[in-house]
């Protein structure tokens, strides 16, 4: 299956730098839409969807369908042509640097230049009560042939799962004097998840206890590690992260920060 | 028409080991009560009221059994209403303002002998169950009189948050072709231990479950309905921490179907599993007067295991689910088990095993009104692929008649479904639907294929799973994690502090009423 | 089958006037996109989408899905927020006035008010080989329960079929002196259709014999009213059209022709 | 496994009935020939250069059978190559040259003895077979290197009108999961009278069919093969008026299949009878050598004629293509005859009903490497619900396995498909073949159901079809429209003029060693 997320740096040396969408030759700039209008079915919303798209700068518009979905709203399918163009040599984005290692060679890192287990702590935080992708990273049995932290001979993994209050993680960070923290966050609905994910910083700072070094780690379906940084994070984790590139950044950053990279 | 040539003494053993099986936990339902179930008496009598403050609204029936002691709460609220109307021979709702008010303290009053109680109380106790009776007399009317949709019956979410806006989706939904329409609730309202009041527009990621709420969409259903010669089921939720409340709305504001899990709630919301199981009773034992159909949640299990590797587990609790229903007085017509099509797209004949599963379900249960789940875990960003996975789910579930399909969107792996997600999902099921209308009437599985090994394979390691819980216990296999891979202490998670002992002077009389005669 | 193209004109007035897309809540401006960049699939590309359909003018762009489709090529599935609106009130539509008329009420019309068959040519033209448009229109049986030009009584009906060249086109209708010219255009690929039924009407133009009250109609699957006027056709008939609408309007404009209206 | 439980008898009835109205036009195609015929002669001894002059680039093959008279060329192109040859003694291209430049003329040769033409002819036709034999045998080790597919092969077509387009999209889809990929020619290329010259990228809504073209395609798709280990089929079009030609084409540059119908042109293209009766013999047989496997267009009359209703027209179709096939020397396995899913998704069953008459056809010709099309005359601008039909398709296809899905597209009622619409829909066959990958076998049809019953009516209708045909003539029941619901006359449509009748003495060497025994 083509089911992958890449998170490799694109190789763009071979491309023309300067793009726009193609639909079936280059620089056509071809892109399909499909929206709802909250209006009746007729000439006129068809009319009206192509104004509506025009407006938004595209060219060529074509409104290839037109359904009612009831009295009040009518679906469309619409085709444009774009003239935006970018330059993907002026695109910067925030990665984690640290190579990704496999489990042996983590476990083996840990023993070698730390001696001593890794204390993690996961939980999916708030009134989110999905558990797969924290579990993911944690459960032994791990993620896409990958194995979780569970298994890890070198680290001390705690999963709290999930809808765990924001109070109750500190609490458990402090107690087990915590060296990475990992949050989970899968429902986003009106940012809720920003607010939760900062609400737990906040808490962190006021609390007394809490390792300096503490690895600050969140993650889920809709964070990206430039976001996690964003918010105060050490990094964050997306969509068909494994549990070895996390536990990669988790012993990088650790030796980092002890300086002995 | 079985079609996967079972061996039926092995379903018949099955469901005598889920019937073994929950009797201790029946046991234990039997002497307990839980503060939803008084405040569901309080309002199955029509308190249904509520009391503005700082924090929103409260419900009366909240505050009253707030009020109470543990030691007087044993007897039954029933106990103590009844005393009051004794001595003050007023409504309800008078009774209720002047209690919460502190006008009448209940602690104060003496307890009065059973009869009087029985007395005091038959009328408010038939006219509750009047009003079931007639919502359940009157649907059975309007379905009677609209078609029986041929296929699967196509079951749509609204989701938006506000209940008008989830009307105008509903409508649109019904118009589009959709049976059924189910109001998803707010993120974890299951959580909260009380329902909130009124008519409401502020949700994340669904509706709240009100019994105004209700009644709005209830009468935009109704009212559509009957311009569309078509009736349009409703669906909502009565499961987390105030089932039973939400079975008796749902019997009174009547809808059709409600979401109803004996462990649902301990496994995917970490509600203590006493608290679960009492309160499931209850809600049952009314749900089963009401007419309504319950939809288990079996379909949730293969989310968080492997649906390829734990079928066995959905469908032992199956079993278990339906010996609980039983026990609450519910006709095998009412009990709508769940089930998914939630293999990984990635297996090799993953359509053929979805097919298998979901035949299996349908011949050992077969005069169940089965509900289908689609495929949710292993959607992704791209609604085109997505479409396509939900295509054939439907045409699974048409092949092998399930009774309800609840329809995928393209956009699941992404938001609540929009308006168009939802239209685009139900023309896919018309056409399906009536294109492969006779197909699963005109195929044969092979006796010895790859489809029929798999389902009979499921089931001997059913079987085999229902032996190990019944010797283990229920209650210990579900802390050892035996279903979905979520193992939850017999005494954790939340509202365990709202099951109470029933004391043996214990009145409830919609239980005497209505709970079957075990 | 929810298949049809509404030609009625949209009741607006229930509905608000300035409108823009609705995903599930008024106002909310969410629509769908999906295109093909030409560059390699990696971090850099998914920023690239976003940052293009940002310059759009799109606001919460959430890159949903990125795919390879090739070494060269990813495929992106986008949603975002449009800021533009829409207000239908000022959306005039070019239709077609005639009221449509039943198969026997259109026969009825022609024998009592013009007393003689009417000449009706139809062809598709050019390369185009498709026939099915034009044989909806003039085969016996029709289309949707909607009986073709043969059946009726009334009208002499001639369906040259496919691939006729204009000029064999012009020839038929003086041979046959006929009331109504019917023309289909399938292939549109790089506007061809256009300069194939432009071409039609210069040589008619140039063409003696021509009946002055020819009534000039094209038809096909991207072809509306509007533009088929714009070109110089009396009418138009876009998708979906059935026999009988396109009986009313040769009729209709015939009597108004002849002042009999 | 046949599944149908057909009546054997009466499909081998249809057979015969099918050779038996073949055989009096197989007769009138033995006494003639055409200019396309000839002007193969001369590619296929290596003449593939052309002229430039202002209007483009004109093939030396058309100018030299151009400068021919009737008389003369009724003896075949070759005798005269042959009497020049004698005469001058220089290789074609030269004597080609000097015959266009005007500096021979051919008409002032005399008619050399038979011996004497087949002496001097000897090796340049040698070498000419060589090279196809060389072709296939190449193109047999290639395929047998790589997997054989499971389930059909995906076919998906590149049509951008520019050959290196259509190469970087042809990569893309084959590193998708394609199997073959076919470049669908330019808008009417069918109609020209020559074959463009030349690498092209310009053309209308497809690629021209160009020698050169091919090249560079199929030399662009074994780089990739190589790189997958994975062989890719490359497939174009022997149709029109120069279907000998590209037949030829195809055989030099090592196609995999060709569409190549003995009635398409006539009905779809307006081409004259006689003429496309007369060229697919010959194109045939080249093909046949050159173990190229055709594909039939019975799938396009069920754009015109109502694919409920007229499903017989595509199997007396199957059994007519067969016997012209079989006739120049075809085997089974190289007759890919097409048909389509193209009933009207409105019709209750309609996937009943596709999927009888996919097995139908996989029953009857079973050893054909049937071509499957996709729905395309019901789809309409809504790209959502076109990928849900495409996905109905792709399943049929795999239950019924049959051997190539050529598959559709969500765009299909839009535009030319583009890369992302390619992509989406190659992605979903990847998974629903997969998915569904032992269905097939796993299911059988009630012996009596409606399924069954559809299939047998339409053997039934076929059978009485090819009565009536027989009776009536092949291109007289042309001529009354009994195929796709296009009536043709017998002298009418394009190409009449290129066709003459063959003099006693008529010689063409490849008709000689390659023609059967017949
Ligand atoms: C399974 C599921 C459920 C299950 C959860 C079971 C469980 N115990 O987890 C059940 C059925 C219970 C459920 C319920 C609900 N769900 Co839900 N659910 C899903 C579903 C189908 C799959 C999620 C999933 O498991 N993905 C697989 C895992 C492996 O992927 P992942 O979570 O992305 O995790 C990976 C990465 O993100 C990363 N990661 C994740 N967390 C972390 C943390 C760290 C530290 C790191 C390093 C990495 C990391 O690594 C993981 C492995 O690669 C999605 C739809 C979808 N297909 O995405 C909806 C979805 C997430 N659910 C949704 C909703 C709204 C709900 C409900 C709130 C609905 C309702 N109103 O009742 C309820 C209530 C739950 C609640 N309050 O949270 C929405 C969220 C919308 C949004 N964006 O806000 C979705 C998108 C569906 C939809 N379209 O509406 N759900
Ligand atoms: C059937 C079909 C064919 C058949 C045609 C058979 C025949 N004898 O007609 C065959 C298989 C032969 C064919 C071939 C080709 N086709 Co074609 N074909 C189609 C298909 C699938 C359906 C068209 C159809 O019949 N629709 C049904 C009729 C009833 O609808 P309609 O034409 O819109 O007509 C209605 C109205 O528009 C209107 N109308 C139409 N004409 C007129 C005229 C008048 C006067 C009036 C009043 C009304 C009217 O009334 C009709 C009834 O409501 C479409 C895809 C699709 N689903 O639309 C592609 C399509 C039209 N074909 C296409 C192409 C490119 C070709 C080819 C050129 C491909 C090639 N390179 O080989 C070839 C060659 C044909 C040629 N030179 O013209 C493209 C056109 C792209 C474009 N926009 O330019 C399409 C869209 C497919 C695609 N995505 O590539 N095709
Ligand atoms: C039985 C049951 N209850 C409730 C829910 C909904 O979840 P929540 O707990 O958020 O109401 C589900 C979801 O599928 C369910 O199956
Ligand atoms: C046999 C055959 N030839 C040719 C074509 C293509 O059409 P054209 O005549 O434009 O090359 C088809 C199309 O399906 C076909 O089936």
């Amino acid at each position: 299956m083509g089911f992958f997320h890449k998170k490799e740096e694109a190789n763009l040396e071979h491309h023309e730098p300067v793009i726009t969408a193609y639909g079936d030759q280059m620089n056509d700039g071809m892109v399909q839409m499909s929206f709802t209008l909250p209006t009746t079915c007729g000439l006129e919303s068809k009319e009206a969807a192509k104004l509506f798209v025009e407006k938004m700068g595209f060219e060529k518009v074509m409104v290839t369908h037109m359904e009612a979905i009831s009295d009040n709203f009518t679906f469309f399918v619409v085709y444009g042509k774009t003239n935006q163009h970018i330059d993907i040599r002026e695109i910067k984005v925030v990665r984690p640097e640290h190579p990704v290692f496999s489990f042996d060679e983590i476990n083996e890192v840990i023993e070698k230049k730390i001696g001593r287990k890794l204390v993690v702590v996961g939980a999916c935080i708030g009134s989110d009560a999905h558990t797969v992708g924290i579990d993911a990273i944690f459960n032994m049995k791990g993620f896409r042939h990958d194995w979780g932290f569970e298994r890890y001979p070198w680290l001390s993994a705690y999963n709290l799962r999930a809808q765990v209050a924001v109070e109750d993680l500190v609490q458990k960070v402090v107690a087990l004097n915590a060296d990475a923290v990992l949050i989970s966050r899968v429902v986003t609905q009106r940012d809720e998840h920003i607010i939760e994910l900062k609400k737990f910083l906040d808490l962190l700072k006021n609390t007394s206890g809490v390792s300096p070094h503490l690895i600050k780690i969140c993650g889920g379906p809709r964070i990206s590690f430039e976001d996690a940084i964003s918010w105060g994070y050490d990094a964050g984790f997306g969509p068909g992260t494994k549990p070895s590139e996390v536990a990669s950044f988790i012993v990088h950053e650790f030796l980092k920060r002890a300086g002995k990279n | 028409m079985a079609k996967l040539n079972l061996d039926r003494d092995k379903v018949d053993v099955c469901r005598e080991l889920a019937s073994a099986l929950v009797h201790p936990v029946q046991k234990y339902i039997d002497l307990h009560s839980t503060v939803s179930i008084e405040r569901s008496v309080l309002r199955l009598m029509g308190l249904t009221g509520a009391l503005k403050d700082e924090n929103g609204n409260y419900p009366l029936a909240n505050l009253i059994v707030d009020k109470m002691d543990r030691r007087q709460l044993s007897l039954g609220i029933a106990t103590w209403i009844g005393a009051a109307k004794l001595k003050y021979d007023a409504p309800l709702e008078v009774l209720a303002t002047r209690i919460i008010q502190g006008k009448i303290n209940l602690a104060d009053l003496p307890e009065p002998p059973p009869e009087a109680i029985r007395k005091v109380l038959l009328s408010p106790v038939s006219e509750a169950i009047k009003r079931i009776d007639f919502n359940r007399k009157e649907r059975e009317r309007l379905r009677s009189r609209s078609p029986f949709p041929r296929g699967p019956m196509k079951y749509v979410i609204v989701a938006t948050g506000n209940i008008h806006e989830d009307v105008k989706q509903a409508i649109a939904a019904a118009q589009n072709g959709a049976d059924v329409i189910a109001v998803i609730r707010s993120t974890a309202q299951s959580l909260l231990d009380y329902v909130p009041h009124g008519a409401t527009t502020e949700g994340y990621g669904g509706t709240y479950a009100t019994q105004e709420n209700f009644k709005i969409m209830r009468s935009a259903l109704n009212d559509l309905s009957q311009k569309m010669n078509r009736y349009i089921r409703l669906c909502n939720y009565s499961s987390g921490l105030c089932m039973p409340e939400i079975a008796v709305m749902g019997a009174q504001e009547s809808l059709d179907f409600l979401l109803n899990d004996a462990m649902y709630g301990i496994l995917f919301r970490d509600i203590n599993m006493k608290r679960t199981f009492v309160d499931q009773f209850f809600s049952r034992v009314v749900t089963a007067r009401a007419g309504i159909v319950i939809q288990t949640g079996e379909d949730n299990y293969l989310t968080t295991a492997d649906a390829f590797n734990n079928h066995h587990q959905v469908l032992a609790s199956h079993f278990i689910n339906e010996q609980f229903a039983k026990n609450a007085g519910m006709r095998e017509e009412q009990i709508g088990l769940g089930h998914a099509f939630e293999m990984d797209p990635a297996i090799e004949d993953s359509f053929l095993f979805e097919v298998a599963m979901a035949e299996l379900v349908r011949d050992i249960f077969s005069r169940h009104p089965i509900k289908y789940m689609p495929p949710t875990l292993h959607k992704e960003g791209d609604i085109f692929f997505s479409h396509v996975l939900d295509a054939l789910f439907n045409l699974a579930g048409c092949m092998t008649n399930q009774a309800i399909q609840l329809l995928g969107m393209p956009t699941e792996a992404i938001h609540n479904p929009f308006l168009m997600d939802r239209f685009s999902s139900i023309k896919s099921a018309n056409y399906i639907f009536k294109a492969a209308s006779s197909l699963g009437e005109e195929i044969q599985f092979n006796a010895n294929g790859k489809l029929a090994r798999r389902a009979r394979t499921v089931l001997d390691q059913t079987h085999e799973y229902l032996l190990k819980i019944k010797d283990m216990g229920l209650m210990e296999s579900i802390e050892r994690g035996f279903f979905a891979e979520m193992p939850r202490p017999k005494d954790g998670g939340r509202g365990l502090d709202g099951v109470f002992q029933k004391a043996r002077r214990y009145y409830n009389p919609f239980l005497e009423k209505l709970g079957s005669s075990r």
